[in-house]
Protein backbone atom coordinates (compact mmCIF):
# COMPACT_ATOMS: atom_id res chain seq x y z
CA UNK A 1 0.00 0.00 0.00
CA UNK A 2 1.32 3.15 -1.12
CA UNK A 3 0.75 6.38 1.18
CA UNK A 4 0.42 9.80 -0.42
CA UNK A 5 0.55 11.50 2.85
CA UNK A 6 3.22 13.31 4.11
CA UNK A 7 5.22 13.77 6.85
CA UNK A 8 5.08 17.21 8.67
CA UNK A 9 8.21 17.83 11.09
CA UNK A 10 8.42 20.91 13.39
CA UNK A 11 11.79 21.91 13.34
CA UNK A 12 13.26 24.56 15.99
CA UNK A 13 15.91 26.58 15.57
CA UNK A 14 18.37 28.47 18.36
CA UNK A 15 20.83 30.51 19.24
CA UNK A 16 23.51 31.37 16.21
CA UNK A 17 21.38 28.99 13.89
CA UNK A 18 17.99 30.19 14.11
CA UNK A 19 19.76 34.35 13.67
CA UNK A 20 21.59 32.87 10.96
CA UNK A 21 18.26 31.37 9.03
CA UNK A 22 15.90 34.42 10.44
CA UNK A 23 13.73 31.71 12.21
CA UNK A 24 13.33 30.05 15.52
CA UNK A 25 10.29 27.34 14.24
CA UNK A 26 9.47 26.50 10.79
CA UNK A 27 7.16 23.13 9.85
CA UNK A 28 8.34 21.18 6.89
CA UNK A 29 6.43 18.44 4.96
CA UNK A 30 8.58 15.75 4.73
CA UNK A 31 8.29 12.63 2.21
CA UNK A 32 7.40 9.50 4.49
CA UNK A 33 10.24 7.64 5.33
CA UNK A 34 12.06 11.07 5.85
CA UNK A 35 15.00 11.69 8.21
CA UNK A 36 16.90 13.84 9.66
CA UNK A 37 19.37 14.22 6.94
CA UNK A 38 16.45 15.31 4.63
CA UNK A 39 15.02 17.94 7.04
CA UNK A 40 18.73 19.24 6.81
CA UNK A 41 18.29 19.42 3.22
CA UNK A 42 15.35 21.08 3.98
CA UNK A 43 17.04 24.04 5.94
CA UNK A 44 19.87 24.06 3.59
CA UNK A 45 17.46 25.16 0.83
CA UNK A 46 16.44 28.59 2.69
CA UNK A 47 17.83 31.49 2.86
CA UNK A 48 20.98 31.55 5.01
CA UNK A 49 20.51 27.40 5.37
CA UNK A 50 23.71 27.40 3.81
CA UNK A 51 25.68 28.68 6.38
CA UNK A 52 24.67 25.41 8.35
CA UNK A 53 27.88 23.07 9.22
CA UNK A 54 28.10 19.46 7.60
CA UNK A 55 26.51 17.37 9.99
CA UNK A 56 24.76 19.63 12.70
CA UNK A 57 23.36 18.57 16.63
CA UNK A 58 20.34 17.57 16.30
CA UNK A 59 17.48 16.64 18.70
CA UNK A 60 14.30 14.61 17.99
CA UNK A 61 11.52 14.98 20.68
CA UNK A 62 14.20 15.93 22.79
CA UNK A 63 16.65 13.53 22.63
CA UNK A 64 19.70 13.63 20.95
CA UNK A 65 19.71 11.27 17.26
CA UNK A 66 22.12 11.16 14.28
CA UNK A 67 21.49 12.12 11.05
CA UNK A 68 20.06 9.06 9.90
CA UNK A 69 17.28 8.89 12.54
CA UNK A 70 13.91 8.49 10.67
CA UNK A 71 11.04 11.11 11.25
CA UNK A 72 7.63 10.60 11.88
CA UNK A 73 4.16 13.06 11.50
CA UNK A 74 4.52 15.42 14.62
CA UNK A 75 8.30 15.01 15.13
CA UNK A 76 9.95 18.06 17.10
CA UNK A 77 13.36 18.07 15.16
CA UNK A 78 15.67 20.59 17.09
CA UNK A 79 19.15 21.99 15.60
CA UNK A 80 21.58 22.88 18.17
CA UNK A 81 24.90 25.16 17.31
CA UNK A 82 27.66 24.08 19.69
CA UNK A 83 27.12 24.00 23.57
CA UNK A 84 27.78 25.68 25.73
CA UNK A 85 26.20 25.50 29.05
CA UNK A 86 28.27 24.63 32.10
CA UNK B 1 11.40 23.86 35.85
CA UNK B 2 14.05 22.29 38.25
CA UNK B 3 17.12 22.36 37.05
CA UNK B 4 17.02 25.89 34.84
CA UNK B 5 16.94 28.78 37.26
CA UNK B 6 16.45 32.57 36.05
CA UNK B 7 17.58 33.55 39.66
CA UNK B 8 20.93 33.22 41.31
CA UNK B 9 21.77 29.79 42.62
CA UNK B 10 22.35 28.65 45.99
CA UNK B 11 24.66 26.01 46.37
CA UNK B 12 23.94 25.60 50.39
CA UNK B 13 20.42 24.35 49.18
CA UNK B 14 21.48 22.08 46.76
CA UNK B 15 23.81 20.45 49.50
CA UNK B 16 21.24 20.44 51.96
CA UNK B 17 18.61 18.55 49.03
CA UNK B 18 21.31 15.61 48.86
CA UNK B 19 22.39 15.35 52.14
CA UNK B 20 21.64 12.76 54.70
CA UNK B 21 22.75 10.71 57.62
CA UNK B 22 24.22 7.76 55.35
CA UNK B 23 25.86 9.88 52.83
CA UNK B 24 28.62 12.17 54.54
CA UNK B 25 30.97 12.92 51.33
CA UNK B 26 29.40 15.75 49.29
CA UNK B 27 31.43 16.74 46.50
CA UNK B 28 30.37 19.99 44.83
CA UNK B 29 31.14 22.33 41.80
CA UNK B 30 30.26 25.73 41.00
CA UNK B 31 30.80 27.38 37.70
CA UNK B 32 30.98 31.09 37.19
CA UNK B 33 31.29 33.64 34.68
CA UNK B 34 34.55 34.41 33.78
CA UNK B 35 36.04 38.42 33.29
CA UNK B 36 37.87 37.33 30.04
CA UNK B 37 37.31 35.18 26.85
CA UNK B 38 40.22 34.72 24.37
CA UNK B 39 41.76 37.56 25.61
CA UNK B 40 38.76 40.19 25.56
CA UNK B 41 37.41 41.52 28.58
CA UNK B 42 33.47 40.40 29.03
CA UNK B 43 31.05 42.55 30.71
CA UNK B 44 28.07 40.72 30.80
CA UNK B 45 26.64 37.31 29.46
CA UNK B 46 23.35 35.60 28.73
CA UNK B 47 22.26 32.08 29.07
CA UNK B 48 19.80 30.62 26.53
CA UNK B 49 18.56 26.79 26.65
CA UNK B 50 16.12 24.96 24.70
CA UNK B 51 14.14 24.51 27.89
CA UNK B 52 12.08 21.59 27.32
CA UNK B 53 15.20 19.73 26.28
CA UNK B 54 17.34 21.16 28.85
CA UNK B 55 15.20 20.01 31.20
CA UNK B 56 14.55 16.57 30.02
CA UNK B 57 18.31 15.83 29.39
CA UNK B 58 19.55 17.29 33.17
CA UNK B 59 16.83 14.70 34.43
CA UNK B 60 18.53 11.93 32.24
CA UNK B 61 22.29 13.17 33.26
CA UNK B 62 21.09 12.68 36.99
CA UNK B 63 19.35 9.21 36.73
CA UNK B 64 21.97 7.63 34.95
CA UNK B 65 24.58 9.04 37.47
CA UNK B 66 22.30 7.89 40.86
CA UNK B 67 22.13 4.66 39.15
CA UNK B 68 25.93 4.03 37.69
CA UNK B 69 27.38 5.68 41.67
CA UNK B 70 25.22 5.08 44.99
CA UNK B 71 24.99 9.02 45.16
CA UNK B 72 22.59 11.71 45.51
CA UNK B 73 22.68 14.72 42.84
CA UNK B 74 21.54 18.32 42.81
CA UNK B 75 21.91 20.24 39.57
CA UNK B 76 21.03 23.88 38.70
CA UNK B 77 21.82 25.58 35.79
CA UNK B 78 21.57 29.79 35.22
CA UNK B 79 19.74 31.43 32.43
CA UNK B 80 19.49 35.02 31.44
CA UNK B 81 21.52 37.66 31.88
CA UNK B 82 24.80 37.26 34.38
CA UNK B 83 27.09 39.84 35.81
CA UNK B 84 30.86 38.94 35.80
CA UNK B 85 31.46 36.04 39.16
CA UNK B 86 27.65 35.02 39.20
CA UNK B 87 27.57 31.26 39.39
CA UNK B 88 26.22 29.84 35.87
CA UNK B 89 25.77 26.19 37.27
CA UNK B 90 25.96 24.32 40.48
CA UNK B 91 26.34 20.87 41.18
CA UNK B 92 26.04 19.18 44.57
CA UNK B 93 26.62 15.44 45.06
CA UNK B 94 26.21 13.13 48.30
CA UNK B 95 27.65 9.89 49.17
CA UNK B 96 28.72 7.08 51.65
CA UNK B 97 32.67 7.62 50.64
CA UNK B 98 34.26 10.49 48.91
CA UNK B 99 35.45 8.39 45.87
CA UNK B 100 31.99 7.90 44.39
CA UNK B 101 31.16 11.55 45.23
CA UNK B 102 33.95 13.35 43.59
CA UNK B 103 33.25 10.91 40.28
CA UNK B 104 30.19 11.83 39.99
CA UNK B 105 29.89 15.17 40.68
CA UNK B 106 32.59 15.44 37.73
CA UNK B 107 30.69 13.20 35.15
CA UNK B 108 27.30 15.39 35.84
CA UNK B 109 29.38 18.59 34.86
CA UNK B 110 31.32 16.48 31.82
CA UNK B 111 27.85 15.27 30.73
CA UNK B 112 26.25 18.14 31.32
CA UNK B 113 28.53 20.48 28.75
CA UNK B 114 28.65 17.82 26.47
CA UNK B 115 24.50 17.16 26.31
CA UNK B 116 22.47 19.70 27.51
CA UNK B 117 21.09 22.20 25.05
CA UNK B 118 22.43 25.84 26.36
CA UNK B 119 24.01 28.79 25.07
CA UNK B 120 25.96 31.65 25.72
CA UNK B 121 26.08 35.08 24.15
CA UNK B 122 29.09 36.86 25.40
CA UNK B 123 28.72 40.96 25.45
CA UNK B 124 32.76 42.62 25.27
CA UNK B 125 33.90 45.58 26.85
CA UNK B 126 34.27 47.28 23.04
CA UNK B 127 30.38 46.30 22.61
CA UNK B 128 30.54 43.25 20.22
CA UNK B 129 28.32 40.50 21.19
CA UNK B 130 28.92 36.83 20.05
CA UNK B 131 27.94 33.62 20.53
CA UNK B 132 30.58 31.39 22.14
CA UNK B 133 30.29 27.52 21.43
CA UNK B 134 32.85 24.61 23.20
CA UNK B 135 32.96 23.33 19.58
CA UNK B 136 31.41 20.13 20.95
CA UNK B 137 28.59 19.74 18.92
CA UNK B 138 29.25 18.44 14.89
CA UNK B 139 30.92 15.21 16.62
CA UNK B 140 28.08 14.54 18.63
CA UNK B 141 25.12 12.15 17.40
CA UNK B 142 23.75 10.33 20.40
CA UNK B 143 23.88 10.46 24.20
CA UNK B 144 25.92 7.61 24.65
CA UNK B 145 28.53 8.62 22.38
CA UNK B 146 31.86 10.75 22.69
CA UNK B 147 32.33 13.21 20.06
CA UNK C 1 43.74 29.48 64.30
CA UNK C 2 42.99 30.27 60.54
CA UNK C 3 42.38 26.21 59.35
CA UNK C 4 40.18 25.03 62.93
CA UNK C 5 37.16 26.31 63.99
CA UNK C 6 34.89 26.07 66.93
CA UNK C 7 31.52 26.95 65.23
CA UNK C 8 29.48 25.65 62.24
CA UNK C 9 31.44 25.75 59.41
CA UNK C 10 30.44 28.04 56.29
CA UNK C 11 31.12 26.25 53.01
CA UNK C 12 29.78 29.66 50.99
CA UNK C 13 32.55 31.91 52.65
CA UNK C 14 35.13 29.63 51.79
CA UNK C 15 33.90 29.80 48.11
CA UNK C 16 33.92 33.57 48.37
CA UNK C 17 37.88 33.51 49.74
CA UNK C 18 38.65 32.03 46.51
CA UNK C 19 36.80 33.24 43.89
CA UNK C 20 38.00 36.14 41.48
CA UNK C 21 37.10 36.88 37.83
CA UNK C 22 39.83 34.78 36.37
CA UNK C 23 39.21 31.60 38.36
CA UNK C 24 35.86 30.46 36.97
CA UNK C 25 35.76 26.57 38.04
CA UNK C 26 35.04 25.88 41.95
CA UNK C 27 35.60 22.46 43.44
CA UNK C 28 34.31 21.46 46.83
CA UNK C 29 34.48 19.24 49.27
CA UNK C 30 32.07 18.81 52.73
CA UNK C 31 32.70 15.78 55.00
CA UNK C 32 29.73 15.22 57.52
CA UNK C 33 29.22 13.21 60.51
CA UNK C 34 27.78 10.05 59.82
CA UNK C 35 24.98 8.51 62.08
CA UNK C 36 26.62 5.20 61.83
CA UNK C 37 30.07 3.05 62.01
CA UNK C 38 31.21 0.32 62.21
CA UNK C 39 27.63 -0.70 62.22
CA UNK C 40 26.69 0.79 65.22
CA UNK C 41 24.66 4.10 65.56
CA UNK C 42 26.57 7.15 66.24
CA UNK C 43 24.64 9.55 68.86
CA UNK C 44 27.27 12.46 68.75
CA UNK C 45 30.94 12.79 68.03
CA UNK C 46 34.06 15.09 69.49
CA UNK C 47 36.72 16.32 67.16
CA UNK C 48 40.11 17.15 69.25
CA UNK C 49 43.37 18.17 67.21
CA UNK C 50 46.98 18.86 68.38
CA UNK C 51 45.94 22.46 67.51
CA UNK C 52 49.42 24.03 66.63
CA UNK C 53 50.70 21.67 64.14
CA UNK C 54 47.22 20.79 62.94
CA UNK C 55 47.70 24.74 61.98
CA UNK C 56 51.07 24.59 60.34
CA UNK C 57 50.13 21.20 58.70
CA UNK C 58 46.99 22.67 56.76
CA UNK C 59 49.15 25.53 55.69
CA UNK C 60 51.82 23.57 54.37
CA UNK C 61 49.01 21.20 52.53
CA UNK C 62 47.29 25.11 51.07
CA UNK C 63 51.04 25.99 50.36
CA UNK C 64 51.91 22.69 48.25
CA UNK C 65 48.37 22.58 46.97
CA UNK C 66 48.81 26.07 45.23
CA UNK C 67 52.10 25.85 44.22
CA UNK C 68 51.02 22.44 42.25
CA UNK C 69 48.22 23.42 40.61
CA UNK C 70 46.93 27.26 39.48
CA UNK C 71 44.47 27.80 42.45
CA UNK C 72 43.63 29.48 45.14
CA UNK C 73 42.44 26.92 48.15
CA UNK C 74 40.34 27.51 51.58
CA UNK C 75 40.36 24.98 53.93
CA UNK C 76 38.38 24.75 58.00
CA UNK C 77 37.97 21.64 60.31
CA UNK C 78 36.16 21.73 63.02
CA UNK C 79 36.75 20.77 66.45
CA UNK C 80 34.82 20.25 69.20
CA UNK C 81 31.47 18.08 69.76
CA UNK C 82 29.28 17.76 66.20
CA UNK C 83 26.28 16.69 65.88
CA UNK C 84 24.90 13.99 63.17
CA UNK C 85 24.98 15.42 60.10
CA UNK C 86 27.18 18.77 61.18
CA UNK C 87 30.08 19.47 58.59
CA UNK C 88 33.36 18.06 60.09
CA UNK C 89 34.97 19.64 56.92
CA UNK C 90 35.20 21.80 54.20
CA UNK C 91 36.94 22.41 51.64
CA UNK C 92 37.12 25.30 48.40
CA UNK C 93 39.41 25.36 45.52
CA UNK C 94 39.13 27.87 42.38
CA UNK C 95 41.10 27.52 39.15
CA UNK C 96 40.54 29.17 35.83
CA UNK C 97 39.87 25.30 34.55
CA UNK C 98 37.94 22.77 36.61
CA UNK C 99 40.73 20.21 36.02
CA UNK C 100 42.71 21.79 38.00
CA UNK C 101 40.43 22.87 40.68
CA UNK C 102 38.83 19.04 40.84
CA UNK C 103 42.24 17.50 41.41
CA UNK C 104 43.48 19.96 43.46
CA UNK C 105 40.46 19.66 45.85
CA UNK C 106 40.88 15.86 45.95
CA UNK C 107 44.84 16.41 47.17
CA UNK C 108 43.66 18.61 50.20
CA UNK C 109 41.23 15.96 51.61
CA UNK C 110 43.12 13.14 50.88
CA UNK C 111 46.41 15.22 52.66
CA UNK C 112 44.10 16.68 55.53
CA UNK C 113 43.56 12.84 56.42
CA UNK C 114 46.91 11.51 55.81
CA UNK C 115 48.94 14.28 57.36
CA UNK C 116 46.76 16.57 59.89
CA UNK C 117 46.57 15.70 63.77
CA UNK C 118 43.33 15.84 64.38
CA UNK C 119 41.30 12.55 66.38
CA UNK C 120 37.47 11.66 66.59
CA UNK C 121 35.79 9.86 69.93
CA UNK C 122 32.20 8.79 68.88
CA UNK C 123 29.56 8.35 71.58
CA UNK C 124 27.43 5.61 70.33
CA UNK C 125 23.51 5.14 71.19
CA UNK C 126 24.22 2.28 73.64
CA UNK C 127 26.61 4.83 75.51
CA UNK C 128 29.90 3.54 74.87
CA UNK C 129 32.52 5.92 73.63
CA UNK C 130 35.58 4.97 71.59
CA UNK C 131 38.65 6.66 69.79
CA UNK C 132 38.08 6.24 66.26
CA UNK C 133 41.45 5.93 64.36
CA UNK C 134 41.55 5.69 60.20
CA UNK C 135 44.68 3.37 60.72
CA UNK C 136 46.70 5.87 58.89
CA UNK C 137 49.71 6.50 60.91
CA UNK C 138 52.11 3.62 61.50
CA UNK C 139 53.43 3.56 57.94
CA UNK C 140 53.26 7.33 57.90
CA UNK C 141 56.92 8.78 58.74
CA UNK C 142 57.73 11.47 57.04
CA UNK C 143 55.18 14.31 55.17
CA UNK C 144 56.39 13.50 51.62
CA UNK C 145 55.96 9.80 52.01
CA UNK C 146 52.65 7.31 51.52
CA UNK C 147 52.20 5.11 54.00
CA UNK D 1 85.22 17.03 73.89
CA UNK D 2 82.59 15.06 75.70
CA UNK D 3 79.10 16.96 76.32
CA UNK D 4 78.11 15.78 80.38
CA UNK D 5 74.72 18.24 79.56
CA UNK D 6 71.15 15.77 78.91
CA UNK D 7 68.85 16.60 76.18
CA UNK D 8 65.52 17.43 77.43
CA UNK D 9 62.59 16.69 75.15
CA UNK D 10 58.90 18.04 75.31
CA UNK D 11 56.96 14.86 74.91
CA UNK D 12 53.40 15.25 73.89
CA UNK D 13 50.27 12.54 73.73
CA UNK D 14 47.18 12.80 72.52
CA UNK D 15 44.04 10.92 72.49
CA UNK D 16 44.03 7.03 72.99
CA UNK D 17 47.91 7.75 73.82
CA UNK D 18 47.25 10.26 76.52
CA UNK D 19 44.29 7.76 78.16
CA UNK D 20 46.89 5.34 78.08
CA UNK D 21 49.81 6.39 79.55
CA UNK D 22 47.16 8.89 81.91
CA UNK D 23 49.52 11.79 80.68
CA UNK D 24 49.33 14.78 78.08
CA UNK D 25 52.81 16.16 78.64
CA UNK D 26 56.06 14.87 80.25
CA UNK D 27 59.46 16.39 79.99
CA UNK D 28 62.53 13.29 79.19
CA UNK D 29 65.90 13.67 79.89
CA UNK D 30 67.61 11.81 77.36
CA UNK D 31 71.25 10.93 76.14
CA UNK D 32 72.71 13.74 73.58
CA UNK D 33 72.93 12.63 70.64
CA UNK D 34 69.16 10.58 71.26
CA UNK D 35 66.70 10.24 68.60
CA UNK D 36 63.00 9.66 68.17
CA UNK D 37 63.34 5.49 69.20
CA UNK D 38 65.14 6.64 71.80
CA UNK D 39 61.77 9.26 73.30
CA UNK D 40 59.85 6.36 72.35
CA UNK D 41 61.73 3.70 74.31
CA UNK D 42 61.74 6.06 77.24
CA UNK D 43 58.03 5.98 76.87
CA UNK D 44 57.66 2.49 76.78
CA UNK D 45 59.00 2.21 79.91
CA UNK D 46 56.15 4.32 81.63
CA UNK D 47 53.29 2.92 83.13
CA UNK D 48 50.79 1.71 79.81
CA UNK D 49 53.97 2.58 77.98
CA UNK D 50 54.32 -0.65 76.38
CA UNK D 51 50.82 -0.29 74.95
CA UNK D 52 52.30 1.95 72.86
CA UNK D 53 52.39 0.33 68.81
CA UNK D 54 55.75 -0.50 67.41
CA UNK D 55 56.31 2.73 65.41
CA UNK D 56 54.06 5.55 66.39
CA UNK D 57 53.39 8.35 64.28
CA UNK D 58 55.86 11.25 65.69
CA UNK D 59 56.05 14.92 64.91
CA UNK D 60 59.13 17.01 65.99
CA UNK D 61 58.43 20.83 66.37
CA UNK D 62 54.90 20.40 64.77
CA UNK D 63 56.27 18.10 61.44
CA UNK D 64 56.27 14.92 60.64
CA UNK D 65 59.36 12.80 61.19
CA UNK D 66 60.96 9.38 61.19
CA UNK D 67 61.99 7.33 64.41
CA UNK D 68 65.50 7.87 63.32
CA UNK D 69 65.14 11.62 63.13
CA UNK D 70 67.66 13.37 66.22
CA UNK D 71 66.33 15.37 68.95
CA UNK D 72 67.55 18.01 70.27
CA UNK D 73 68.12 20.06 73.48
CA UNK D 74 64.29 21.52 73.88
CA UNK D 75 62.56 19.93 71.16
CA UNK D 76 59.13 19.07 71.39
CA UNK D 77 58.02 15.54 70.24
CA UNK D 78 54.38 14.71 69.64
CA UNK D 79 53.15 11.18 69.52
CA UNK D 80 50.37 11.19 67.53
CA UNK D 81 47.21 8.51 67.83
CA UNK D 82 46.35 7.25 64.25
CA UNK D 83 44.82 10.58 62.35
CA UNK D 84 41.13 10.74 62.02
CA UNK D 85 40.65 14.03 60.30
CA UNK D 86 38.19 14.52 57.94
Amino acid sequence: MVTTASTTVHILLFASYAERLGLERIDAALRPGATVADALAYLRALPGGAELPARPLCARNLAHVGADAALADGDELAVLPPLAGG
Amino acid sequence: MPFLSDTPLDLAGLIAEVTAPDRGGIAAFVGTVRDHHGGRPVAELEYSAYGAMAEAECGRIVEETERRWPVRVALRHRIGLLAIGEAAVAIAVAGAHRDEAFAACRHVIEELKRRVPIWKRERYADGTVEWVGTGQAPGLTAPGGRP
